[in-house]
């Protein structure tokens, strides 16, 4: 089983990557852009034997403990 | 010779190559901002080391698309000599004047190091002056630095002799040990088919005066200069 | 304006302020404040912006000097380096933010201080960094360290500036108390200096930089409070840094300060565009109105409460010379950055906020700078601990053993895990990497080099505040000088616990005092520095950690030293005493090393047990002057070729270190003979201090034996520089023998092991 | 209109990041782990006069020409 994990900086932070990349945009020619976030994202595969709940559990924690800084971080999971 | 050094407004490597082509070597040098597409009859330009517009994206991603970056692919084009310093080389490669790409250092960090380099093909205008062998001392910095290229264009790259550069240990011999960042086949710099474009990520400048430790750098700017006297 | 609330105890809990504070504002405005207001004074009265607990002390601190051009007061301190050139350098702390959050904590924290230093007019060319952390054995300190250096390279090599020293210091009190002080030093002409002083009535202020967003609202306050686990809940105030933006920031800063139009400069650090606007107003005696509307913002629908308060990096005020205003902001486009007058200096000394024209604070700006509350805190003593006990007979341990456990300690070991992620060479100054006693950068176009060096000892100062704090300073300028270097003057960050405890405000006055007296017997003003209180969590406080920061000039630079032998067949000579100092110290050492058996259980880091156990050795301030002079005086005469301090780890620890190999150049050993057959223990690892370990060529050991006479300074030949083996005879038998290549193994692989790279 | 674009190195490129997280992960005791790889994800926000096919066409350019570097990046990218 595949998981796919996003991690994004909280809306409350500011984001200088987005933002230069998002200046970098309309500098050559993409003008209807209004804001760009960047994020991480993250592959995960797993033992075919875990149960789809099991991987869950496991993501979960692995995202939360490990992927994300709390602080100033979130994120958001899909397992495929 | 006169060098041009680009200057994005993230670089902060512009000056030392300007103070080691202008003062160390008494050429005649000259700044050009990133969005001129004047050259100003510079024989040589160098695309120098830094952060040119952030490179949050990746680096060297914006720059290619930068005013000055057209006018060095056509000078490349004409045959011009064209030097990209590490962010410069990772530009280079993002503009398509030498192939392929930079991934994260194998240790996923920063490296500033001194390094150990052997010069693996002395035909082309910026290694004329040395011996096919030799192992410069020389500097890097860097997050980025890991050369990648699919096998097929590897094959190709070392069949033309492309490869100009790669990380040895202080007797010459290419270890994996002495690789700082992972680069295939331990390439530290490349040249584009015909000789005139050189990324590499070592900094000559950084090594142009006793001072500083080594003085290896020195002997690439003075093939440049020769090459075209 | 807004209409006045009534202040709740919970209301001026929040805001870190006291009933008294509260009274002492009503007067002040002869009403009672609106919310904005009481923001404005909650950070301007907080410890980290008013120093209202340390000010008192800090007097006491020598601050002039013919080199001094500028003292304590502004962004950063100024010394004349000559030829017409000056460099403006300081040290501030970021210790709370880089608990929080290592990476961004540690960022910000290299992002600020080096706006303070450019914001003077200076081009920021070296930076260091003292760090301390908790014992790597526990993941979460390692997690710490690893993000808090990725953040310091993160931001300095993206700004371009080389790091080029610092220390790192391991000690289980930083285990919740994480220090980060980062220092930066600029160079300029001495005649383009700029002030943060908001002069000419109807000047217009220009705004320049990142826009502002909530972030870090509170960040000063949160600075000046004891951690506590609801401080989990201040969380969302940390603030990220934009390396990028402040190197344009930076070329646009000083493009700008050469049109001429620039009054006045200064960067919103701590407490944002209220600190700023204030203090710029307060240093000039005039006003300042601005309008909030006009700030450039990132969020929507933020209030003037947060627009004040906002911690936003990468931000600047001006002020511009009147009708000028365009030249600057042209500037600032074409490096891309908002810059916009959001208001005008005014003669009536008020800073006055408007939204929208309409009023939403008013407040004397000197009341919340120079007239803001001093505290006379309560001082205790502790009460002293019991004496040492008598020193047990003649020791006979495994001193090559117990040298390879020092080397093995994270205390002790190379730094190069750390340094390698810093660019250190940017702007091909760096004379002197990482790793030796002091960093040098030259100065081009010129015959100078400056060395830098950071210094602190907590567990000295636990012991003995006062001392400790001495030795500090004597160690920083004994780094100094053994690169060759003349030291001209200091900044310091004083790291300590909650000052409203008696014995942390007595400590503060033993350590401001202990660092004035050796200050003024070395001859190095201090020019400025940070205060960072409350360094508690849950009550566990840290040792009181005074960080120092040295500058000096090296000239010509052919005086320039490094700490490694040069060549086989040199003489190395001790500077300094062999063993010294009082009895009460050189038997505790003795004790101590008797204890250490057996040696190593697997993996224990020995050294710092050890020496956490030592008490604070004597600091004679007259030797340590004399001995300084000697190395200089045989370093200008071209006697002495290399030189190191003996500090951390003794004679033998500083031994190895000579002759350890750097870029390249392989290993060399020494011979050495102890005169002393008693005391081996003491002569190899006791940390006296006032000690330098230097090389001479054999036919120049008679000059230098003369210079030491003559400067009533101690010295003994040790033996000579040999191949690969460092080896110890005491009378007739060899005490140590360990090759050098084989030590220098154990000591590099120390931190990368806890790091270990897993591909 | 909103697109998330996602960036991922080529099966075929190692993946520095990727690998090490997956040690880190197995360390610390999450062993059912088979592969774990990182990229990158971007919220791209438009204009609201745009209409989705625009979007669309503006979200592939910008991924294909300046997200993603062709030679070791592929993407995809999702318009909400
Ligand atoms: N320990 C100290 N010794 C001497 N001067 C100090 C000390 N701490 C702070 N200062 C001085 O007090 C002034 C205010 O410092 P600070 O608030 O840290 O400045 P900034 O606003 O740049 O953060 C500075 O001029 C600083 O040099
Ligand atoms: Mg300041």
């Amino acid at each position: 089983m595949k998981a796919k994990v996003f991690v994004s900086l909280k809306k409350s932070v500011l984001d200088p990557q987005g933002k230069t990349i998002h200046h970098s945009l309309q500098n050559i020619g993409f003008g209807k852009i209004t804001e760009v976030r960047q994020g991480k994202f993250f592959e995960i595969d797993f033992d075919s034997e875990l149960t789809r709940k099991e991987v869950q559990a496991e993501v979960e924690k692995i995202a939360r403990d490990v992927l994300t800084n709390p602080v100033i971080e979130e994120f958001s999971y899909r397992i495929e | 010779m006169k060098f041009g050094v680009l200057i994005f407004p993230g670089s902060n490597c512009e000056h030392d190559a300007y103070h080691a082509v202008r003062k160390v070597l008494g050429q005649p040098a000259e700044f050009i901002w990133h969005q001129s597409t004047d050259l100003r009859d510079c024989q040589a330009i160098i695309v120098p080391g830094g952060f040119s517009y952030g490179d949050y994206l990746r680096t060297g991603a914006i720059a290619r698309f930068s005013p000055v970056m057209g006018a060095v692919r056509r000078f490349a084009d004409r045959g011009g000599l064209v030097l990209g310093i590490c962010n410069g080389f990772q530009i280079l490669l993002e503009t398509g004047l030498l192939p392929g790409a930079m991934l994260r250092n194998r240790g996923l960090k920063y490296v500033c190091q001194q390094v150990s380099i052997r010069v693996e093909n002395v035909r082309i205008p910026f290694t004329a002056l040395a011996r096919e062998g030799d192992v410069w001392t020389i500097p890097i910095g860097h997050m980025e630095g890991n050369y990648t290229l699919d096998a097929e264009s590897l094959r190709s790259l070392e069949r033309n002799r492309q490869v100009v550069f790669r990380y040895c240990a202080a007797d010459g011999e290419i270890t994996a040990g002495a690789n700082p960042n992972g680069s295939v086949a331990n390439v530290a710099g490349i040249c584009n088919a015909r000789g005139n474009v050189l990324g590499m990520m070592p900094h000559p400048e950084r090594a142009s005066e006793p001072l500083l430790g080594s003085e290896d750098g020195v002997r690439l700017f003075q093939s440049m200069i020769r090459s075209r006297s | 304006m807004q209409a006045n609330l009534s202040m709740t105890a919970e209301v001026l809990e929040q805001h870190n302020l006291t009933q008294a504070e509260y009274d002492r504002i009503l007067s002040i405005l002869g009403r009672s404040p609106n919310l904005t207001e009481l923001g404005i004074f909650s950070v301007m009265w907080s410890e980290h912006c008013s120093y209202k607990s340390s000010k008192l002390h800090l007097k006491r601190l020598p601050t002039r000097g013919p080199q001094v051009l500028q003292g304590p007061g502004e962004n950063a301190g100024i010394i004349d380096i000559g030829d017409g050139y000056a460099v403006a350098f300081k040290i501030e702390s970021h210790n709370h933010p880089s608990f929080v959050e290592p990476y961004q904590g540690a960022a910000t924290g290299v992002g600020g201080i080096l706006r303070d230093i450019f914001t003077m007019g200076a081009r920021p060319i070296a930076a260091m960094n003292s760090l301390r952390f908790g014992p790597l054995d526990q993941p979460r300190n390692r997690q710490i360290m690893e993000g808090v250096v990725a953040g310091i390279a993160g931001y300095g090599n993206c700004f371009g500036v080389p790091t080029v020293g610092g220390e790192v210091v391991f000690g289980e009190c930083y285990s919740q108390n994480p220090l980060v002080n980062a220092f930066a030093l600029g160079l300029f002409r001495k005649d383009r200096i700029f002030y943060g002083k908001a002069a000419g009535i109807g000047n217009p202020v220009i705004y320049v930089g990142a826009k502002t967003g909530r972030d870090g609202i509170h960040g000063a306050t949160m600075a000046s409070a004891e951690f506590d686990e609801a401080s989990e809940s201040k969380r969302p105030n940390v603030q990220v840094g934009d390396p990028f933006l402040e190197k344009l920031l930076l070329e646009a800063c000083l493009e700008s300060m050469k049109t001429g139009a620039v009054v006045g400069i200064q960067d919103m650090g701590a407490a944002g565009l209220t600190c700023s606007t204030c203090e710029m107003g307060g240093r000039a005696d005039t006003g300042i109105e601005i309008d909030l509307a006009k700030v450039p913002q990132r969020e929507e629908g933020m209030t003037p409460y947060e627009i004040m308060l906002s911690e936003s990096q990468e931000r600047m005020l001006l002020v511009a010379e009147r009708g000028r205003e365009e030249e600057i902001v042209r500037i600032f486009r074409k490096w891309e950055i908002d810059a916009v007058a959001i208001g005008e200096v005014t003669g009536d000394g008020m800073l006055r906020i408007l939204d929208r024209k309409a009023k939403v604070a008013e407040i004397p700006n000197r009341a919340l700078t120079d007239e803001a509350p001093l505290y006379n805190r309560p001082v205790a003593a502790p009460t002293p601990t019991s004496p040492a006990p008598a020193p047990p007979g003649a020791l006979s341990m495994d001193w090559g053993k117990l040298l390879e456990c020092f080397l093995a300690s994270p205390n002790l070991s190379s730094r190069e895990w750390v340094y390698r992620q810093y660019d250190h060479m940017v702007r091909t100054n760096t004379v002197q990497f990482p790793g030796a006693d002091a960093a040098v950068v030259r100065v081009k176009n010129t015959r100078k080099a400056l060395a830098m060096s950071l210094d602190g000892n907590g567990r000295y100062c636990r012991q003995d505040p006062r001392v400790g704090a001495q030795l500090a300073v004597a160690e920083s300028c004994r780094n100094l000088v053994c690169a060759g270097a003349r030291p001209l003057a200091a900044t310091n960050c004083l790291n300590m616990g909650n000052p409203e405890k008696p014995e942390i405000m007595w400590q503060m006055t033993q350590v401001v005092e202990g660092m004035a007296e050796a200050c003024l017997a070395l001859g190095t003003p201090i020019t400025g520095g940070n205060v960072s209180l409350y360094n508690e969590t849950l009550g566990e406080g840290i040792d009181p950690t005074p960080v120092i920061g040295m500058v000096g000039l090296i000239e010509p630079l052919s005086r320039l030293r490094s700490s490694w032998f040069v060549q086989e067949g040199h003489r190395v000579v001790l500077l300094g005493p062999l063993v010294g100092g009082a009895r009460g110290y050189s038997s505790a050492v003795r004790h101590s090393l008797a204890r250490l058996q057996p040696l190593r259980e697997r993996g224990a880091d020995v050294y710092s047990r050890w020496v956490s156990r030592l008490p604070c050795p004597p600091l004679d301030l007259d030797l340590e002057v004399r001995v300084q002079r000697a190395c200089r005086e045989g370093i200008e005469s071209g006697l002495i070729l290399s030189a190191h301090d003996c500090s951390d780890g003794g004679l033998a620890v500083a031994l190895a270190e000579m002759g350890f190999s750097r870029d390249g150049a392989g290993t060399l050993g020494a011979e050495i003979l102890l005169p002393r057959s008693d005391e081996v223990g003491e002569v190899l690892f006791a940390e006296y201090p006032s000690r330098i370990l230097v090389t001479v060529a054999e036919g120049n050991l008679a000059a230098l034996e003369k210079i030491a006479v003559l400067q009533g300074v101690p010295v003994t030949p040790l033996g000579q520089v040999v191949p690969d083996v460092l080896s110890v005879r005491s009378a007739d038998s060899v005490v140590l023998e360990r090759s050098v290549a084989s030590l220098e193994e154990t000591w590099r692989n120390c931190l990368g092991g806890f790091f270990a790279d897993p591909l």
